[in-house]
C-alpha cells in the first residue's frame, strides 16, 4: 500500500479556449502527509482541484487516486472513492440546519434511495453528524439553519461536510480565507488534528500558516508546477521567490 | 364490444328503475334515510315550485358571436312561456352556464347546471365538441339534453336516449343540399374544414352522397383550429376542383372568404357551404368576399322567403331587421340558422312536459317518451316552421333552403321541404331500444 | 401553541373536513360543492407535482400538464379503444404518465434553470400538438368522452362512480394515498437528498450525491403524481382532452403551487383550493375575474414568493421562537 | 413544385414577422434574464391596437407609427410595475409573466371583446407567384419586418444607447460603475421589446386574426426561434426564425402543418439538450 | 479637505456582515493602498464606494458631497473613476466603444489626444473588439476608459492581477503617471511591492474593518505587522 501514491497526476493539461490553465502538470503525492499548494492568483491551483475532483474535465493527461484511474469520472463517483474537498467560495446547504447538512454528507455514501424510511432512522449517519459537529465545534449551533451562521462558522461547516463523507484524502481550498487571527489559529489547529488521520492537500495564501503546518509544499505558477519539496527547500528556492513573492528587483 | 356496452346501459337503467320503485313505495322511509334536510327541501321544491331549465351556451370564447343569440332566444322563449302561464301552471326558471366554447369546460358546466342549479332539462350547446362531451354526462345524470351542434354523432353513434336535436345534423344537411349542388354546381369536389368533429362529420356525410351520385371527392383539407394563415391550405386545393365546399365558423370563416377571394379561387370554382360558415357574419362587412357563394340554410335570413305572421313576430322579438338579420342598434348579425333551436326547444319541452304530466325528476322518462315523435306545428312557438322530432334517432325533420349571396343579400334559390328530407334520410339508429 | 401542534391541528382539521364533506358541504352551501371539493383535491395533486420539483429539488417545470394529459388519455383510451375495466384503465393511465415522465425526465433533467422550464414546455407542446392531430386515437379537438366502467361488479351488482358518494370517497382515498406517499418520500433520505440538490447542486455532487439520478427520480415521482391526478380527473369528468395538456394548465398548476407555498406538503392544497373557490365564486359574479387571478399571481411573486404556506410557516416559526426566547429569558 | 416555392416564400414572410417579435423576446431575455411568457400577448396587444387605430382613424398606415409608440409606453409601465420588483427573483419571472399574460388577455377581452376580428389589408392587390395569387401586402409586411430589424440592429450598434444596452447586457455592475444608468437601460429595453412585438402585431394583423388569444399560438414559435438561435443571441434569433418558418413552409407543402410544427419542436428540444446555447453559437459572443 | 472619506461604512451580503464600520480617507492628490488577505472585504469596500453594494450603514463623502446617497451610475459621473478587478472590459464592444462607453458624447479632442499619447497601442486597435486585446492591453484600456471621464479619484482593484510580469511594470508606470497628474488614487493590491511603491499611505484591512494604518515607508520596515495582517515576508 505504501508504495502506491495517494494521488498521481500525470501530464495533465487543461485549456479554456485559448487560455492554458494547466500545462503538463505532474504530481505524485504520498499518503500520510500534509501537502500544501501555493502560488500567485491565476497559477492554476483551484483548477487543479477542479480537475482532480471531476468538477471540470481535463483536456489531456491522467489522474490516479490510490492507484485507480479516475480521470474524468463523475463528481459523485470520485467523492465516493474517498476524495472530499472544500470550496474557496464557501458553499453549504443554506436552508438546512447544521445537523442536516452533516447528516446528508454522511448519508450520501450509504445510499439515499430508500424512499420509505424516515431519514431520522438512518442511525449511522445521525451519529456521524453528531461526531463531526463535535469535531468542528458547532454542536451548540447544530439546529441552526446554515444561513444564520457567521462567516467563520460556515467555513467550519464547509470542512465538516467534507469530513462527514469520511474521506481518504481531503482537499482544502483556502480554508482560512476571510478569518480573523483567532479563528485562523483555531482552524489551523483543527486542520493539523485532522491531518493525523486523513491525508490533506491545502491551497493557502497564508505563507506563514503553510510553512508552519505543511510537510511538503508544491509551488505553482502560470499553470505549471514550479517546485516541490520540503518547506525548507522551498524557502530557499529563488525561482519561487521571484514568481510568488513579487518581482523583487524592479525599478 | 357494442353489445357489452348496451347491456351495461340496460343494467344501469334497471338499477335505476329499482330505485325509483323503492322511492315510490317507501317514500317516507327513503327520504328519512337520505338523512339530509337539504335533500328533502330539494325534493319538495321540485314538485310544486318552478321548473328549472338549464341553458348550456357559448357566451364567451370562439363561439360567443353565436352564443349571444342562443342566449337571447332562450330568454325570449322563457319570457313567452311565463307570460303564457308557464309550463303546466308552473313558472319556468332559466339557468344559464357559459361553456366558454371549450369542450372540457362545457362538460363541467353541464354538471353544474344539473347538480348545482338543479336544472331538470337542458337546452344545449351549438358547439359539436361540447355537445359530444356533454351527452355522456347528461345521460349519466338522466337529464334530457337538447344539442344544437351539427355533428351527426349526437343523434348517431354517440347519441343516447337523453340527447335530442330539433335542428339539422350533417347527415341531414348533406341529404338536403348535396343532390342539388352536384347537379347544379359541379361533380368534382374538394372539401376544406376545421379539424374537429363538425368538419369531419360534414366531410364523411357529403363524401358518401356525392360519390353515390357519381361525383368525385378529392383529398380533404383539414385546418387545425388555431390556424392563423390559410394560404398554405388554400394553395393545396387541386386545380380540377369544380365545387369548393367549406365549413368554417367565425374569424376563420371570414379569413377563408377574404383569402380565397384574394387568391381568386372564386373565379376558378364554385363555392358551396353550409349556414354555419356565414352565421353571425354580414356579407356587407367582408367587402364582397362572400359574393356568389351558395349556402345551405335552416332558416332564410330575409323575411320574404318565409313570409308569415310567426316569422315576423320572431324577428320583432329578436329586434332584428327583416333583410340582413342585423340587430337594431348594434352591428350584430343573428345566427339565425341555429339560434332558433334555443328558442323552439323550450316549447318542445313545454309540450312534452305537459303531455306526460311530469311532476318531478323521477317522471323524466315520460317526457322523453313524449318527445319521441313529437310533431310541432308552424306557430309562434315554432317560427322556423312545422317539424317532427323523429322517434328513432331523436333528430328534427325540418325544411331547408339553398341561398346564394347576391349583392350582399341572401337569395333563396331552392327550398327543400321536410317531407322530402324524411323520404331521403331514413333513421340509422333507434334509441328507443335503450330502456329508460 | 407550538409549530408542530399548529400543523397537527391544521392537518386533523383538513382530514376531518375531507371525511365529512359529502354531508357537511350540502348543509353549508349545496351538494355541487362536494364535486368542487373533489376537483380541488384532484387538481391539488397536479400542483403538488409542481411543488415536488420546484419546492424540493428546485426545478421549475412548466410542463406537468403533459403527465396529467397522459394519465387522462391513458384512462380514456384504455376504456374506449382497449375496452379495459376500471382498474386496468386507471393503472394504464398512471403507467403511461410515469413512463412518459421517465423518458422526458431522462432528457430534461440534464438541464436546469430556465432551460429546464423551457424544455418541459416544449415536451408538453409536442404531445399537445400530437394529441390534436392524432384524431383516431385522441379524438383531436373534440376530446374523448367515455362511459365509466364499474369499479367492482358481482354478477348483477355494480358499484360505479355514478354513485356520488362513492366517487367522492374513491377520489379522497387515492388523493390521500398520494399525499401519504409524498410525506413518506419527503421525510426519507431520498427527500433530504432532493432538498440538498435544491440548495446547492454543485456541492451535492461533491459530497457524493448522484445529482442527475436524484433529479430524475424526483421528476418521475412528480410525473407519477401528475399522472394520478390526470387519471382521476378523466374518471371524474368521463372525458379526456388535449386542451388539458396545454402549457396554460401547467402554468395554472405552477400558480396554485406558488400561491399555496412551495416546499410545504399541504401548500398545494391550500393554493389550489383558494384559486378554484375564487374561480367558482367570482366567475359568476364578475366575468373578468381572471384579472384578479393575474394580479394575485404577480403580487404573490413580488411580496410573498413563499406563498401562503410559506408565510404561515414563517409566522408560526416566528411565534414559536418568540415564545422560546421568552422562556429562555424567564426566571 | 410550384407549391413548394409558394409555401417556402410564405414561410419566409412569416419567418420575418416572427423574427421581429422574437427579437423583442430575445433582448428582454438577454438583458433582464426574464423568460417572458407574456410576449405573445404583447404581439396580441399590437394587433388589437392596430385594429383600434383603424376603427378610430380609418387609416391603417397610422398604426405602423402609433402602435409601436404605445407599445413602448406600455412596456415602460409593465417594467416598472412587474419586472423591476422581481428582478432579484428571476426564477419566478416565468410565473410573474404568466400572471401578466392572464392580465393582458383578460383586459383585452374586457375592453375589445371576445369575438375575433379580421382586418382587411391596406393593400388589396395580388401577384401571380408560383401558380398562386399572392397578396402584395404580405411582401410589404416582410419588407417592413426587414426594415424594422435593420433599424434595430443599426440602433444597437451605431448609437450610444445601443452601446449601453450591449454593455449592460454583458455586465450590469461594471456598466453602472462606468456611469451607465443600468435601470434606465432595463426600462428602455423592455419598452423596445414590447414595441417590437406590437409592431409585429401591426404587420401581421391583416394576415391573421385579431383575437384576445392571438398571442398563444405565436409564443411557442418565438421561443423556438430564440432557443434555436441561442438564448440572447440576437442575430441567431433572426436567422433561426426565418430558417424555421422557411423549412416549416416547405414541409407543409407535402404534409400536415401540425406535423411540421411537431418536427420543429422536436428539433428545438434536441438543440436545447445538445447545444443549449443555440446552433449559431460563436457568431456573436 | 479630503477627496474621499468613508465614515463607519457597513455592508451585508445577505446575513453576512462583510463591512463592519470601515473608516478611511484619501486626500487630494494622495495615493493610498488598501491591503489585506483574500476575503477581508477590500473589493466590497470599493464596490460600496461605487454604490454597487448598498451600504447598510455609514456614509461616503466625495469632495465634500455625500455620494452614498446618489444612484450608483451618478457616482462615476461625479468624478470617481473605477478600474474593476479583472478589468471589466466589454469584449464584444470595440476598443473605441469601450473607451467612451461611460460618456454620453465624445470628450474634447485634447483629452483624446492625451489618452492616445499615453496609450498609443489603443489607437492602433480602435476598431478591434475589446475581447481580442491581451490582458495587459485590456488593463491599459480599463485605465484609459477611466481617464477619459476626467475623474478626480481613481479606484483600482488589483490592477496587476494575472498580468504578465513585463506588463506589470508598464501598468505600474502608467498608474504612477496618473498619480503625478494630481489625481487621487485608492489602490487595492495583492502585490505589496506595487502597493508600497505607488502609494504613500497604506490601510490594512481585516475581517471587514480597517485594522492598521501606516505610511508606506514605515510599513516597509515593519515586517511584524506585514506578517500579521498579510502573512507575507518581504
Amino acid at each position: 500500500m505504501s508504495n502506491v501514491p495517494l494521488l498521481e497526476v500525470t501530464n495533465v493539461n487543461k485549456r479554456f479556449g485559448g487560455l492554458k490553465a494547466l500545462q503538463d502538470v505532474n504530481l505524485s503525492l504520498e499518503t500520510g502527509k500534509l501537502h500544501a499548494i501555493i502560488g500567485p492568483n491565476g497559477a492554476g491551483k483551484t483548477t487543479l482541484f477542479n480537475v482532480v475532483t471531476g468538477t471540470i474535465p481535463v483536456t489531456s493527461g491522467r489522474i490516479k487516486f490510490l492507484g485507480t484511474d479516475m480521470t474524468n469520472d463523475k463528481i459523485h463517483r470520485i467523492s465516493r472513492r474517498g476524495l472530499a474537498r472544500t470550496l474557496q467560495i464557501k458553499s453549504v446547504f443554506a436552508n438546512m440546519t447544521v445537523r442536516e447538512n452533516l447528516w446528508i454528507a454522511a448519508q450520501s455514501h450509504h445510499g439515499v434511495f430508500s424512499p420509505f424510511k424516515s431519514w431520522k432512522k438512518c442511525v449511522r449517519s445521525v451519529e456521524m453528524a453528531d461526531i463531526i459537529c463535535e469535531q468542528i465545534g458547532l454542536t451548540s449551533l447544530a439546529d441552526q439553519t446554515a444561513s444564520n451562521l457567521s462567516h467563520g462558522d460556515i467555513a467550519l461547516l464547509e470542512m465538516g461536510l467534507a469530513l462527514a463523507t469520511e474521506p481518504k484524502l481531503l482537499l482544502l481550498d483556502e480554508p482560512i480565507c476571510g478569518m480573523g487571527p483567532a479563528e485562523t489559529e483555531q482552524t489551523v489547529i483543527k486542520i493539523q488534528e485532522i491531518s493525523k488521520s486523513t491525508a490533506i492537500i491545502i491551497i493557502e495564501h497564508d505563507i506563514e500558516v503553510v510553512f508552519k503546518i505543511a510537510d511538503e509544499i508544491t509551488v505553482m505558477a502560470n499553470g505549471t508546477v514550479l517546485a516541490k519539496g520540503t518547506p525548507e527547500s522551498i524557502a530557499a528556492n529563488s525561482d519561487v521567490r521571484n514568481a510568488y513573492l513579487g518581482d523583487d528587483d524592479d525599478d | 364490444m357494442k353489445s357489452r356496452k348496451k347491456t351495461e346501459i340496460q343494467e344501469v337503467i334497471q338499477d335505476n328503475s329499482r330505485r325509483s320503485f323503492l322511492k315510490k313505495t317507501l317514500t317516507g322511509g327513503a327520504i328519512a334515510s337520505a338523512a339530509s334536510l337539504g335533500l328533502m327541501r330539494d325534493v319538495f321544491a321540485k314538485e310544486s315550485g318552478p321548473i328549472v331549465i338549464g341553458h348550456h351556451a357559448e357566451l364567451t370564447g370562439g363561439f360567443s358571436s353565436w352564443g349571444y343569440w342562443h342566449d337571447k332566444c332562450a330568454q325570449a322563449a322563457v319570457k313567452v312561456i311565463n307570460e303564457g302561464g308557464g309550463i303546466a301552471g308552473r313558472k319556468v326558471v332559466l339557468e344559464t352556464e357559459d361553456t366558454e366554447s371549450n369542450p372540457a369546460i362545457g362538460a363541467r358546466k353541464l354538471r353544474s347546471l344539473i347538480q348545482r342549479r338543479k336544472a331538470s332539462f337542458v337546452v344545449g350547446s351549438v358547439h359539436s365538441g361540447i355537445m359530444l362531451a356533454s351527452i355522456p354526462v347528461a345521460t349519466e345524470l338522466k337529464t334530457p339534453y337538447f344539442s344544437a351542434g351539427e355533428a351527426t354523432e349526437a343523434t348517431g353513434s354517440k347519441g343516447t336516449r337523453y340527447s335530442f336535436r330539433t335542428g339539422t345534423d350533417t347527415y341531414a344537411l348533406a341529404a338536403a343540399g348535396a343532390p342539388w349542388a352536384v347537379e347544379n354546381l359541379g361533380k368534382n369536389w374538394t372539401m376544406i374544414f376545421p379539424d374537429y368533429a363538425w368538419g369531419h362529420s360534414h366531410h364523411a356525410e357529403h363524401k358518401k352522397l356525392i360519390e353515390s351520385m357519381g361525383g368525385t371527392v378529392n383529398d380533404p383539407i383539414a385546418v387545425p383550429l388555431g390556424t392563423k394563415d390559410l394560404v398554405p391550405y388554400l394553395s393545396k386545393i387541386p386545380e380540377q376542383t369544380e365545387v369548393l365546399f367549406s365549413v368554417f365558423f367565425g374569424a376563420l370563416s371570414v379569413a377563408f372568404y377574404s383569402q380565397s377571394k384574394s387568391m381568386r379561387l372564386d373565379e376558378k370554382m364554385k363555392m358551396y357551404s353550409v349556414s354555419g360558415t356565414i352565421e353571425a357574419i354580414d356579407p356587407r362587412d367582408i367587402d364582397g368576399a362572400a359574393e356568389g357563394v351558395f349556402f345551405l340554410e335552416n332558416f332564410p335570413r330575409p323575411l320574404e322567403y318565409k313570409d308569415d305572421e310567426y316569422h315576423k313576430r320572431f324577428i320583432e322579438m329578436m329586434n332584428i331587421d327583416s333583410v340582413h338579420a342585423e340587430e337594431i342598434g348594434s352591428d350584430r348579425i343573428m345566427a339565425k340558422s341555429h339560434a332558433w333551436q334555443s328558442y323552439e326547444n323550450f316549447f318542445a319541452l313545454k309540450a312534452a312536459i305537459e303531455m306526460s304530466g311530469w311532476q318531478r325528476d323521477s317522471d323524466t322518462p315520460g317526457v322523453i317518451e313524449a318527445l319521441e315523435g313529437l310533431e310541432m306545428q308552424n306557430s309562434l312557438a315554432h317560427p322556423q316552421g312545422s317539424k317532427l322530432l323523429r322517434a328513432e334517432d331523436h333528430s328534427g325533420m325540418i325544411d331547408c333552403f339553398i341561398s346564394k349571396v347576391e349583392d350582399s343579400k341572401f337569395v333563396v334559390k331552392k327550398r327543400i321541404p321536410r317531407d322530402e328530407m324524411i323520404a331521403k334520410l331514413p333513421p340509422r339508429y333507434d334509441f328507443r331500444k335503450m330502456s329508460l | 401553541m407550538r409549530v408542530t401542534d399548529t400543523y397537527k391541528f391544521g392537518s386533523w382539521l383538513l382530514v376531518l373536513f375531507t371525511l365529512t364533506a359529502p354531508w357537511v358541504l350540502p348543509l353549508l352551501v349545496d351538494s355541487f360543492w362536494v364535486d368542487i371539493y373533489s376537483e380541488i383535491l384532484i387538481w391539488s395533486l397536479l400542483a403538488a407535482s409542481v411543488n415536488l420539483l420546484l419546492g424540493y429539488v428546485g426545478l421549475l417545470s412548466f410542463g406537468q400538464a403533459l403527465f396529467f394529459g397522459f394519465g387522462m388519455y391513458g384512462v380514456a383510451i384504455g376504456v374506449v379503444k382497449f375496452d379495459l375495466g376500471f382498474w386496468s384503465a386507471f393503472i394504464f393511465g398512471i403507467s403511461l404518465a410515469t413512463g412518459m415522465a421517465a423518458i422526458a425526465g431522462s432528457l430534461a433533467v440534464r438541464l436546469t434553470w430556465h432551460y429546464f422550464a423551457i424544455i418541459t414546455v416544449v415536451f408538453s407542446l409536442i404531445f399537445y400538438f400530437t394529441a390534436l392531430s392524432w384524431k383516431p386515437i385522441t379524438g383531436g379537438d373534440d376530446g374523448l368522452p367515455f362511459t365509466i366502467p364499474p369499479i367492482i361488479s358481482f354478477g348483477d351488482y355494480k358499484l360505479t362512480m355514478t354513485n356520488a358518494n362513492f366517487q367522492y370517497f374513491f377520489i379522497v382515498t387515492i388523493v390521500g394515498a398520494c399525499y401519504w406517499l409524498m410525506y413518506r418520500v419527503i421525510n426519507s433520505p431520498l427527500g433530504r437528498a432532493f432538498v440538498t440538490v435544491r440548495e446547492n447542486d454543485a456541492r451535492a455532487a461533491l459530497i457524493g450525491l448522484n445529482v442527475y439520478l436524484i433529479r430524475l427520480t424526483a421528476f418521475i415521482f412528480a410525473g407519477f403524481i401528475a399522472g394520478v391526478a390526470g387519471a382521476l380527473f378523466a374518471l371524474f369528468g368521463r372525458y379526456a382532452s388535449a386542451s388539458y395538456m396545454f402549457y396554460h394548465v401547467s402554468g395554472e398548476a405552477v400558480v396554485w403551487a406558488i400561491i399555496g407555498g412551495v416546499g410545504t406538503l399541504f401548500g398545494p392544497i391550500v393554493g389550489t383550493g383558494l384559486m378554484i373557490v375564487l374561480r367558482e365564486e367570482l366567475s359568476s359574479v364578475w366575468d373578468h375575474y381572471l384579472l384578479l387571478v393575474g394580479v394575485a399571481v404577480i403580487l404573490t411573486v413580488i411580496f410573498a414568493p413563499r406563498g401562503i404556506g410559506g408565510a404561515f410557516k414563517a409566522l408560526a416559526e416566528k411565534i414559536a421562537r418568540q415564545q422560546f426566547s421568552r422562556k429562555e429569558s424567564g426566571p | 413544385m410550384d407549391l413548394v416555392f409558394a409555401l417556402a416564400l410564405n414561410g419566409i414572410v412569416w419567418g420575418l414577422i416572427i423574427a421581429l417579435i422574437a427579437l423583442g423576446l430575445s433582448i428582454i431575455f438577454g438583458l433582464l434574464d426574464i423568460i417572458n411568457i407574456a410576449h405573445g400577448d404583447f404581439f396580441m396587444v399590437g394587433t388589437v391596437l392596430a385594429w383600434t387605430v383603424l376603427q378610430t382613424t380609418g387609416n391603417y398606415w397610422l398604426a405602423f407609427l402609433l402602435v409601436p409608440i404605445i407599445g413602448f409606453g406600455l412596456g415602460l409601465l409593465i417594467n416598472h410595475a412587474v419586472i423591476q420588483p422581481i428582478k432579484n427573483a428571476a426564477a419566478l419571472s416565468i410565473v410573474a409573466t404568466f400572471g401578466l399574460s392572464i392580465i393582458l388577455q383578460e383586459s383585452v377581452r374586457a375592453t375589445y371583446g371576445a369575438a375575433p376580428n379580421r382586418l382587411v389589408a391596406p393593400i388589396q392587390e395580388t401577384l401571380l407567384l408560383f401558380g398562386i395569387q399572392y397578396e402584395v401586402y404580405r411582401i410589404f409586411a416582410a419588407a417592413i419586418a426587414i426594415f424594422a430589424i435593420c433599424v434595430f440592429f443599426g440602433f444597437l450598434h451605431k448609437t450610444k444607447l445601443g452601446t449601453w444596452m450591449r454593455a449592460v447586457r454583458f455586465d450590469p455592475e461594471i456598466a453602472t460603475a462606468m456611469g451607465i444608468p443600468a435601470h434606465r437601460i432595463y426600462m428602455v429595453t423592455f419598452g423596445i421589446g414590447f414595441a417590437m412585438a406590437a409592431l409585429g402585431g401591426v404587420v401581421a394583423a391583416p394576415i391573421t386574426t385579431v383575437d384576445f388569444q392571438g398571442g398563444i399560438d405565436i409564443l411557442p414559435f418565438c421561443f423556438m426561434a430564440v432557443i434555436i438561435g441561442g438564448l440572447g443571441n440576437l442575430e441567431g434569433t433572426v436567422a433561426a426564425a426565418v430558417l424555421l418558418a422557411f423549412v416549416e413552409g416547405i414541409i407543409t407543402s407535402f404534409t400536415d402543418p401540425t406535423i411540421a410544427r411537431i418536427g420543429s419542436l422536436i428539433f428545438m428540444s434536441a438543440v436545447l439538450i445538445v447545444r443549449p446555447h443555440g446552433i449559431f453559437v460563436g457568431a456573436t459572443r | 479637505m479630503t477627496m474621499i472619506e468613508l465614515r463607519d461604512l457597513n455592508a451585508h451580503y445577505g446575513k453576512v456582515h462583510v463591512l463592519q464600520g470601515v473608516n478611511l480617507h484619501v486626500g487630494h492628490g494622495e495615493s493610498v493602498a488598501l491591503l489585506g488577505r483574500n476575503g477581508v472585504g477590500k473589493t466590497t469596500t470599493l464596490k460600496a464606494i461605487m454604490g454597487l453594494v448598498r451600504p447598510t450603514g455609514g456614509s461616503v463623502f466625495f469632495d465634500g458631497r455625500e455620494i452614498s446617497k446618489l444612484r450608483p451610475y451618478q457616482i462615476p459621473r461625479a468624478g470617481v473613476g473605477y478600474v474593476p478587478q479583472g478589468r471589466g472590459i466589454f469584449p464584444m464592444l470595440s476598443v473605441e466603444d469601450n473607451l467612451f462607453v461611460g460618456l454620453s458624447k465624445r470628450p474634447p479632442q485634447d483629452i483624446i489626444d492625451y489618452i492616445f499619447d499615453r496609450f498609443p497601442r489603443l489607437r492602433e486597435r480602435l476598431k478591434q473588439s475589446g475581447g481580442t486585446l491581451s490582458g495587459g492591453e485590456q488593463q491599459m484600456l480599463a485605465i484609459a476608459r477611466c481617464l477619459v471621464m476626467q475623474p478626480k479619484l481613481i479606484i483600482l482593484d488589483e490592477p496587476t492581477e494575472g498580468i504578465m510580469p513585463i506588463l506589470v511594470k508598464e501598468i505600474r508606470r502608467e498608474i504612477d503617471a496618473v498619480r503625478k497628474t494630481g489625481v487621487s488614487i485608492l489602490l487595492v493590491e495583492q502585490n505589496i511591492k506595487t502597493a508600497l511603491s505607488l502609494c504613500s499611505r497604506v490601510y490594512l484591512m481585516e475581517k471587514g474593518l480597517i485594522a492598521h494604518e501606516a505610511s508606506s515607508t514605515d510599513l516597509e520596515k515593519d515586517s511584524d505587522t506585514l506578517h500579521r495582517f498579510l502573512g507575507v515576508d518581504v
